[in-house]
């Protein structure tokens, strides 16, 4: 695994981007990973050229992902709760009708 | 005495360096390491050198003088160290595979029954007579086997034309299998047994990221920990799947029948002595990535000596390595370590990729079935190998990891902790019993026969012999009211 | 059930962690210690299974057991004193070493017995207690008849957690007599196994009222044993609480 | 036919249980937990609107042990119980048998389950108790198609009510229309309720068959299945109903081992039992599992088991049905001789609140219904082909099952007639034409000239009651046919038949279907009684062999059930054959073999008679009565291959044959007219068995709101045909004790 340390700043930033690119195919855990894992280099180092827009994609990562999940839990929510009120709609969009259950 | 120890060591400085062996560098290297850390100022000089060059070619140029038992001493010293923390860098990752499959066993009903069997072993061995039971197992098994055999030779044939991209092309499926269709199936499963009601909507965007996100760290850049989770998780899903779907006999004629074609392509592969597509290991230095996607990438199969042929790519990686280590033991390295991960880290891709190969085999038949068990089943233990393997540290491919997770996960099929315990422990024992085996002997030993051999041991004895005289013990020992209560039970079945 | 569990394994975990765990070395030992325990229990029940006169009386079975355990004991030391060139060194951390000048191989001796002993002792734990546990894990209890006792679960996991400590404190105590050629104490170890084991064929709360008690005393003079035996005195205690250097345990 | 060689596949088909690891740390286990073997659950069942029965939670239900003896108990529970939640166990069965007790259980909130005690002492306690009646079936048996269109009436003399469920639908304005000329009509209070002065003596006269459809078979005001004063100080208003209409909300489970309930009581006693003040901890504690899949009614479950998921296809409920047996006694193959025929029909199925009850239930509810049938059967069996080719009329014996849930069986033979599906379908008819294959001929519901039905023989004190329906007796050729055929019953046999009261409705039958088309079929149901059921225990767990005096195992002897049947089957034979235009006179029916169906439906299904029906000798048949409950529509269950075995050996023709060569005992290719069982025969000769040819065969006897085929869809919500489905269940029902 090519390790940030060793890794020339151009490069750490084109990973960077790459990952947040990636990320933009709703897949927030992608952004998730990016920030965690650039998030020395974006903010604990002494500046560098580079770490500017790493920042900016950092950030936008994690803002990415966090909106996500809000949606996401949201949806979960509504749907825990709503499920037998839609009666076979719910049925419907359940991958997992449980047993016993309404 | 102890002084004494690390003066011999600073002359081996100069002494190891002539010979034209990397092992003893390496213990130099390590002995050097050693006396830095708790030699005094007038070391530093050295220290500082070794860190500007900070490689092993650098290294290599050094006169020496070192004295024959001298450097026996290091070298065993060394052995220990370096070895004993790479058995336990591995025991985590073993440990926690094996926690997952047996927890997914424990509470997911669909794991334990073991009513579809695949189309590779047609015959299910649900039926009464053992003897019937015996040929069924046979026959499973050499289905298996030579469904293994086909693929091997297979895959020996592409790797014999060099059709690299075709077998990554096969890596990259399994593992898309495993990190989509049985992952969801698992977390179906998993919301089944806690019947747990879900919508497609959430289920196929947690699949999604979850998958995409196993693909882009295990074939091509992500965190380290993120990658070794993956691979954890793949050998899971992978041995559960075995777990459900092979008839239980089966599995052990596939484990221990040795396989030709692998040894074949293992030795095809250190002739090359080339990093072949090694996804699909665990290891805790991520040698082989730089031969996958890197920024210079060295000629794979050049006919230079080891140094030569990915001195530089390795460089980056394996202070990777050494940082990983690192954070394992709490005590800084310094670039000299880097010198001895290399050649090990370098020697070893031959055994990783053998693993690997194991394992992605496994996982490629592992979607289509029963020829899945190849994962245990074509791992070779040739001793030359395992020599290697000894030598230069300890790394683990995920047909072990996968292998031994069936194991213990078969054992914990018994609803009896005792043989799971026992299963786990030999394991990890036959693990590291090697090592200290190497202690007292000196000499290589092969790892992983010791590590199934007393996980098979251990499987069966505890569950038919030892399991009863413990419960009889359990039962004498502290249990008085038990009597009373086999005089209640006797009662009921009078009535019955 | 958790309570159970905190102390039945609580101490060996803590043990662990604090002197164990940080050290890739001892973990090893510490699993041989283990899987030297399962190896002299499946020869035991092997040697159950064989001797058909065993199966009546549980007592003889219970005592090979105990013979092999304690001759396990004994091939572990074989094999860690065979390997104890190449252990020795490598055992401590540079600190360690550095503080423990001159009394090297000492030191190192009774932290493998200790380590090795701990790993024996959880490993018979674990056996003892594991199933136990899984069962208890659902709503009910022990005591639906008479005759068995309601706080079966508890004194059984005390029970366990004072073998677990004996293990570690009779290792010692057993290597220390091997290296100084002091052949009692081995001995001794032996007889006080004899006495705790038989002592859990009792019945009822005889069981409780005599077995726990004598396993403790059991317990605490053989660590002033394995104290003395590793060299310690009143002086290391006070050293050790005021913290002036820091002694290996016991 | 794989299926018939050996009953044990039959008898391990039933909801399938999941592979349950087993093994787990025993002794410690034991000395927790004390598993109860013995039980039987009360399972969940569905039908249009509601969910029926019990179910535990996924994890099961715990609760402390709490005894009930009598009703003050209860009471105690309101009031005190403070360690909630408890599980009540019902050791008197004078509590649990009452509603109402349960319904005062239920809503103090505090019950999480529910143990009744079923073990012998109990059981015969009850029994003995003449005054003491219970039915966990309706009041009215089978009638619970109160649609919106449909009325209830009601006669007494000269006294004409009918109950509208509601008044705007056309058949009520119609109704009143019709009834507008009536003098002195009455309107009650509930608008619904009209009562009418009549002056004809058979008010039915006034209806004709086309309303049929939507009248109900009279039932409410009449209470067939009224329990008398139980208990004192309890009144049941009606039959409990608690099979077909309560949702306990908690698992039931019935305990049938004496030395369990002992041990339970004991652990009560010694620990819970709140003898001055409350018990204190620990307490004696149960776990009850018992978890059903399907939940809120049979559209839901049903949508839900059918609806394909993507990976793993998971099931919930399954519709309740088996298989209708039938054969004639004719063996002919022209297909004119089915142009009229004389059904003579019974039940075949019984049914309890209980799951795989132990005593089978049913005795007295079906098993004196159709014993005397398959005797008549045998009798007239023996009569020559020669003979039997000159009767008018051919007599097809009919055994219908799933009857006690809304007469699916029926019901679906009638459907399946009236759109020419019966005894097969349309399709596979035009697809055999080419290759010329014989069949049966369709038959349709007018081509029964009469019907004879035999519901509950076993208790009657000599005489029998010939009930008819009164409204088709209205028609003057079917009034007519049908004194004719009582005449019969009352000339030819040893048995004394009385006729009923013109006022007196229908009793709940099968018959009942056919008559709901709008054809009028001269017919007769033959009972033990004349307006209550004789059967105190009807459809419920008591209906067991002991009120019958047939709970011994030494079946040598005659019963004394036997004689009395053998004379209503004699009658019933005789009546057939006159009816169908042969000579009576020589018909005879054989007590002993009336003695061993009884022996072998009620004591020991291991008998003489069902082993020689095998195919092979050593074909292992638990040694116990067989279990009458339906099941699920995908099982055949014992009582339908068993019965079907014995019609087709006493209808058929026997040929002997060796073993080696039985394969021959099966269909040619171009007929299906004749079904082929091989059996090894009275003999009991392994290598030498007989080969039976008959015309028995079996069709489904699921209702027609499940049928799925290229015609009709499924109406799971049907209000005219039963829906009920049960539910699955993946562990064994279980019960253990804990402290």
């Amino acid at each position: 695994m090519p390790s940030l340390e060793r890794m020339k700043n151009p490069e750490k930033l084109e990973l960077c981007r790459k990952y947040f690119i990636i990320g933009c195919f709703a897949l927030p855990f992608m952004w998730f990973i990016n920030f965690v894992w650039f998030f020395k280099e974006g903010f604990m180092r002494p500046t560098y050229d580079e770490q500017k827009q790493i920042r900016k994609y950092l950030i936008w990562s994690l803002i990415g992902a966090i909106l996500w999940t809000i949606v996401i839990i949201t949806w979960v929510t509504i749907f825990q709760l709503k499920r037998v009120e839609w009666g076979q709609t719910g049925d419907r969009l359940s991958l997992v009708i449980p047993k016993g259950m309404l | 005495m102890v002084r004494q120890t690390n003066d011999g060591s600073e002359d081996d400085e100069c002494a190891v360096l002539l010979v034209d062996s990397e092992e003893e560098v390496r213990y130099y290297k390590n002995g050097s390491r050693i006396h830095r850390q708790q030699s005094s100022v007038n070391q530093e000089g050295c220290d500082a050198s070794i860190q500007n060059q900070g490689n092993q070619a650098a290294g290599r140029q050094r006169p020496s003088s070192q004295t024959q038992q001298n450097r026996e001493q290091e070298e065993e010293d060394e052995m220990l160290k370096y070895g004993a923390k790479h058995v336990i860098m591995l025991f985590v990752p073993v440990s926690l595979c094996m926690l997952l499959v047996v927890a997914s066993i424990s509470k997911v009903s669909y794991y334990q029954s073991s009513d579809v069997y695949l189309i590779y072993t047609p015959f299910d061995e649900d039926s009464d007579q053992a003897g019937t039971k015996l040929w069924q197992a046979l026959a499973n098994a050499a289905i298996l086997i030579s469904i293994v055999m086909v693929m091997t030779v297979f895959l020996v044939v592409l790797y014999k034309y060099r059709c690299y991209k075709f077998i990554h092309g096969w890596l990259i499926l399994a593992s898309l299998m495993l990190l989509f269709v049985f992952s969801l199936i698992y977390l179906q499963e998993l919301l089944v047994a806690f019947n747990v009601p879900m919508d497609y909507f959430t289920v196929s965007f947690v699949m999604w990221n979850f998958g995409v996100g196993g693909m882009v760290a295990i074939h091509w850049k992500g965190s380290l920990k993120v990658q070794q989770a993956y691979l954890i998780i793949i050998s899971a899903m992978a041995a559960l799947i075995f777990i459900k779907y092979l008839p239980e006999w089966t599995y052990l004629f596939a484990v221990l029948t040795p396989h030709g074609p692998l040894k074949i392509l293992v030795e095809l592969a250190q002739d090359r002595n080339e990093t072949l597509f090694p996804a699909l290991i665990y290891s805790s230095t991520m040698i082989w990535i730089v031969s996958m996607a890197d920024v210079d990438p060295q000629p794979k199969n050049s006919p230079a000596t080891e140094e030569g042929s990915s001195q530089e790519p390795l460089q980056d990686t394996n202070q990777t390595g050494a940082d990983e280590d690192a954070e394992l033991e709490n005590g800084g390295f310094d670039s000299n370590f880097v010198q001895r991960q290399t050649d090990y880290a370098e020697r070893s891709q031959s055994m990783n990729s053998e693993d690997a190969r194991a394992a992605a085999r496994a996982l490629r038949q592992g979607e289509g079935g029963g020829g899945g068990r190849a994962a245990p089943s074509t791992r070779p233990t040739p001793p030359t190998d395992d020599e290697d393997d000894e030598e230069r540290g300890v790394k683990l491919g995920l047909g072990d990891f996968i292998f031994y997770s069936v194991l213990v996960g078969k054992a914990s099929l018994y609803g009896d902790w005792t043989t799971t315990l026992a299963c786990f422990v030999a394991i990890l024992v036959g693990l590291c019993l090697t090592l200290i085996l190497l202690a007292i002997f000196k000499k290589a030993l092969p790892a992983l026969p010791i590590s199934i051999a007393f996980g098979l041991t251990f499987y069966f004895t505890t569950s038919y012999i030892v399991f009863p005289f413990t419960d009889i013990c359990a039962q004498e020992q502290f249990e008085s009211g038990i009597l009373n209560a086999f005089v209640a039970r006797q009662k009921h079945s009078d009535q019955a | 059930m958790v309570g159970a569990i905190g102390i039945a394994y609580g101490p060996a975990a803590a043990l662990f962690i604090f002197t164990i765990a940080t050290q890739p070395l001892r973990i090893i030992v510490m699993m041989s210690g283990m899987f030297f325990w399962l190896l002299s229990l499946l020869v035991s029940s092997l040697w159950w299974t064989i001797v058909p006169s065993l199966k009546e009386k549980l007592a003889f079975g219970l005592t090979f057991s105990i013979l092999f355990q304690e001759i396990f004991r004994f091939f572990l030391y074989t094999l860690l004193s065979k390997a104890e060139a190449g252990l020795q060194k490598f055992s401590q951390t540079e600190e360690e070493r550095r503080q423990a000048n001159g009394s090297v191989s000492d030191t190192t001796k009774h932290e493998y017995a200790y380590v090795a002993g701990l790993g024996f002792g959880t490993m018979s734990g674990l056996f003892a207690l594991i199933n136990v546990l899984d069962d208890s894990g659902g709503p009910g209890t022990v005591g639906l008849r008479d005759g068995d006792s309601l706080n079966y679960l508890i004194m059984s996991a005390f029970f366990t957690m004072l073998m677990i400590l004996l293990h570690v404190v009779w290792n010692v105590v057993f290597y220390w007599g091997l290296d100084t050629k002091r052949y009692l104490a081995p001995v001794l170890v032996v007889i006080s196994h004899f006495i705790v084991s038989e002592m859990t064929l009792l019945k009822g709360d005889i069981l409780y009222q005599v077995a726990l008690p004598l396993a403790a005393i059991n317990l605490v003079a053989m660590s002033v044993v394995a104290f003395t035996a590793a060299g310690g005195s009143i002086q290391t205690i006070i050293a050790a609480s005021s913290c002036k250097r820091r002694q290996y345990r016991l | 036919m794989k299926l018939w060689s050996n009953l044990q596949m039959v008898i391990s088909f039933k909801p399938a249980a999941s592979v349950e690891v087993s093994g787990k740390g025993k002794r410690t286990y034991q000395m927790i937990y004390e598993e109860i073997a013995h039980l039987s659950p009360c399972i969940r069942r569905m039908n249009a609107t509601h969910q029926i029965g019990c179910s535990s939670d996924f994890n099961g239900n715990t609760g402390v042990l709490h005894l009930i003896e009598e009703d003050a108990d209860i009471d105690w529970l309101n009031v005190n119980g403070s360690y909630s939640p408890y599980i009540a166990f019902f050791s008197a069965a004078g509590c649990s048998t009452v509603v109402s007790n349960i319904e005062k259980l239920l809503a103090t909130k505090k019950i999480s389950g529910i143990l009744v005690d079923h073990s012998n002492r109990t059981r015969n306690d009850i029994i003995d108790d003449e005054s003491f009646r219970y039915s966990s079936d309706r009041s009215c048996p089978n009638d619970n198609f109160v649609t919106q269109d449909s009325l209830i009436i009601f006669s007494t003399y000269q006294k004409l009510t009918i109950y509208f469920k509601n008044r705007e639908t056309s058949v009520a304005k119609e109704y009143m229309s019709l009834l507008r000329n009536q003098d002195g009509l009455v309107i009650f209070p509930t608008y619904q309720k009209f009562i009418f002065k009549i002056d004809s003596l058979s008010p039915f006269s006034l209806f004709n068959a086309s309303f049929r459809s939507s009248i109900l078979f009279f039932c409410r005001p009449l209470q067939w299945n009224r329990p008398r004063q139980l208990l004192v100080g309890h009144v049941e208003p009606h039959g409990t109903g608690s099979n077909f209409e309560v949702d306990f909300g908690v698992p039931v489970l019935a305990l049938t081992s004496e030395s369990e309930v002992e041990f339970i009581k004991e652990c009560y006693y010694n620990h819970n039992h709140p003898d001055d003040t409350e018990a204190e901890y620990p307490l004696c504690a149960m776990e009850l599992k018992d978890f059903m899949h399907g939940v809120k009614d049979t559209p839901t479950c049903m949508w839900r088991t059918q609806r394909t998921s993507n990976l793993e296809i998971s099931s919930y409920c399954d519709p309740i049905g088996d298989k209708n047996v039938w054969g004639f006694a004719k063996n002919s193959d022209n297909s004119s001789s089915y142009k009229s025929v004389i059904l003579a029909a019974s039940p075949l199925d019984a049914t309890s609140l209980f799951y795989g009850l132990f005593p089978r239930v049913g005795a007295e509810s079906v098993v004196t219904s159709f014993v005397p049938l398959l005797a008549a059967a045998e009798a007239i069996g023996k009569i020559s082909q020669k003979e039997k080719d000159t009767w008018e009329h051919d007599v097809m014996f009919a055994l219908f099952n799933t009857e006690s849930y809304d007469y699916s069986g029926s019901s679906r033979m009638v459907y399946d007639m009236m759109r020419g599906y019966f005894p097969t379908s349309k399709e596979t008819i035009k697809k055999e034409e080419k290759e010329k294959k014989k069949r049966l001929p369709q038959m349709n519901v007018t081509d029964i000239s009469y019907v004879l039905e035999l519901r509950q023989l076993g208790l009657s004190n000599g005489t029998y009651y010939a009930h008819v329906d009164p409204i088709s007796q209205a028609d003057e050729g079917t009034k007519k046919k049908t004194d004719d055929l009582i005449k019969i019953l009352q000339g030819v046999g040893p048995v004394e038949v009385n006729t009923v009261p013109a006022d007196i409705p229908l009793p709940p039958a099968s018959f009942q279907q056919f008559l709901k088309t709008g054809i009028n079929i001269p017919g007769v149901v033959l009972t033990d009684h004349e307006r209550e059921y004789n059967n105190r225990f009807y459809n419920s767990r008591y209906d067991f062999p002991y009120d019958l005096g047939v709970d011994k195992d030494n079946k040598t002897e005659v019963l004394y059930l036997a004689k009395k049947l053998n004379k209503v089957a004699e009658t019933v034979a005789k009546t057939l054959v006159s009816l169908a235009g042969g000579d009576e006179s020589s018909v005879k029916t054989d007590v002993t073999t009336v003695n061993d169906l009884l022996f072998c439906f009620l004591v020991n299904a291991n008998c003489s008679l069902f082993r020689s029906l095998q195919q092979k000798a050593d074909v292992h048949i638990s040694p116990i009565a067989i279990d009458l409950y339906p099941g699920v529509w995908q099982s055949d269950t014992q009582g339908s291959i068993l019965t079907t075995r014995l019609l087709a050996y006493f209808l058929g023709e026997k040929t002997a044959m060796n073993e080696t060569d039985k394969d021959d005992c099966s269909k040619p290719d171009d007929s299906e007219v004749y079904t082929y069982h091989y059996a090894i025969g009275p003999e009991m000769n392994p290598d030498k068995g007989i080969c039976i040819k008959s015309t028995v065969h079996i069709t489904a006897a699921v209702s027609p709101a499940f049928i799925d085929d290229e015609h009709t869809k499924p109406d799971w919500a049907s209000t005219k045909y039963s829906t009920w489905t049960q539910s699955q269940w993946s562990r064994h029902p279980s019960a253990s004790e804990y402290f």
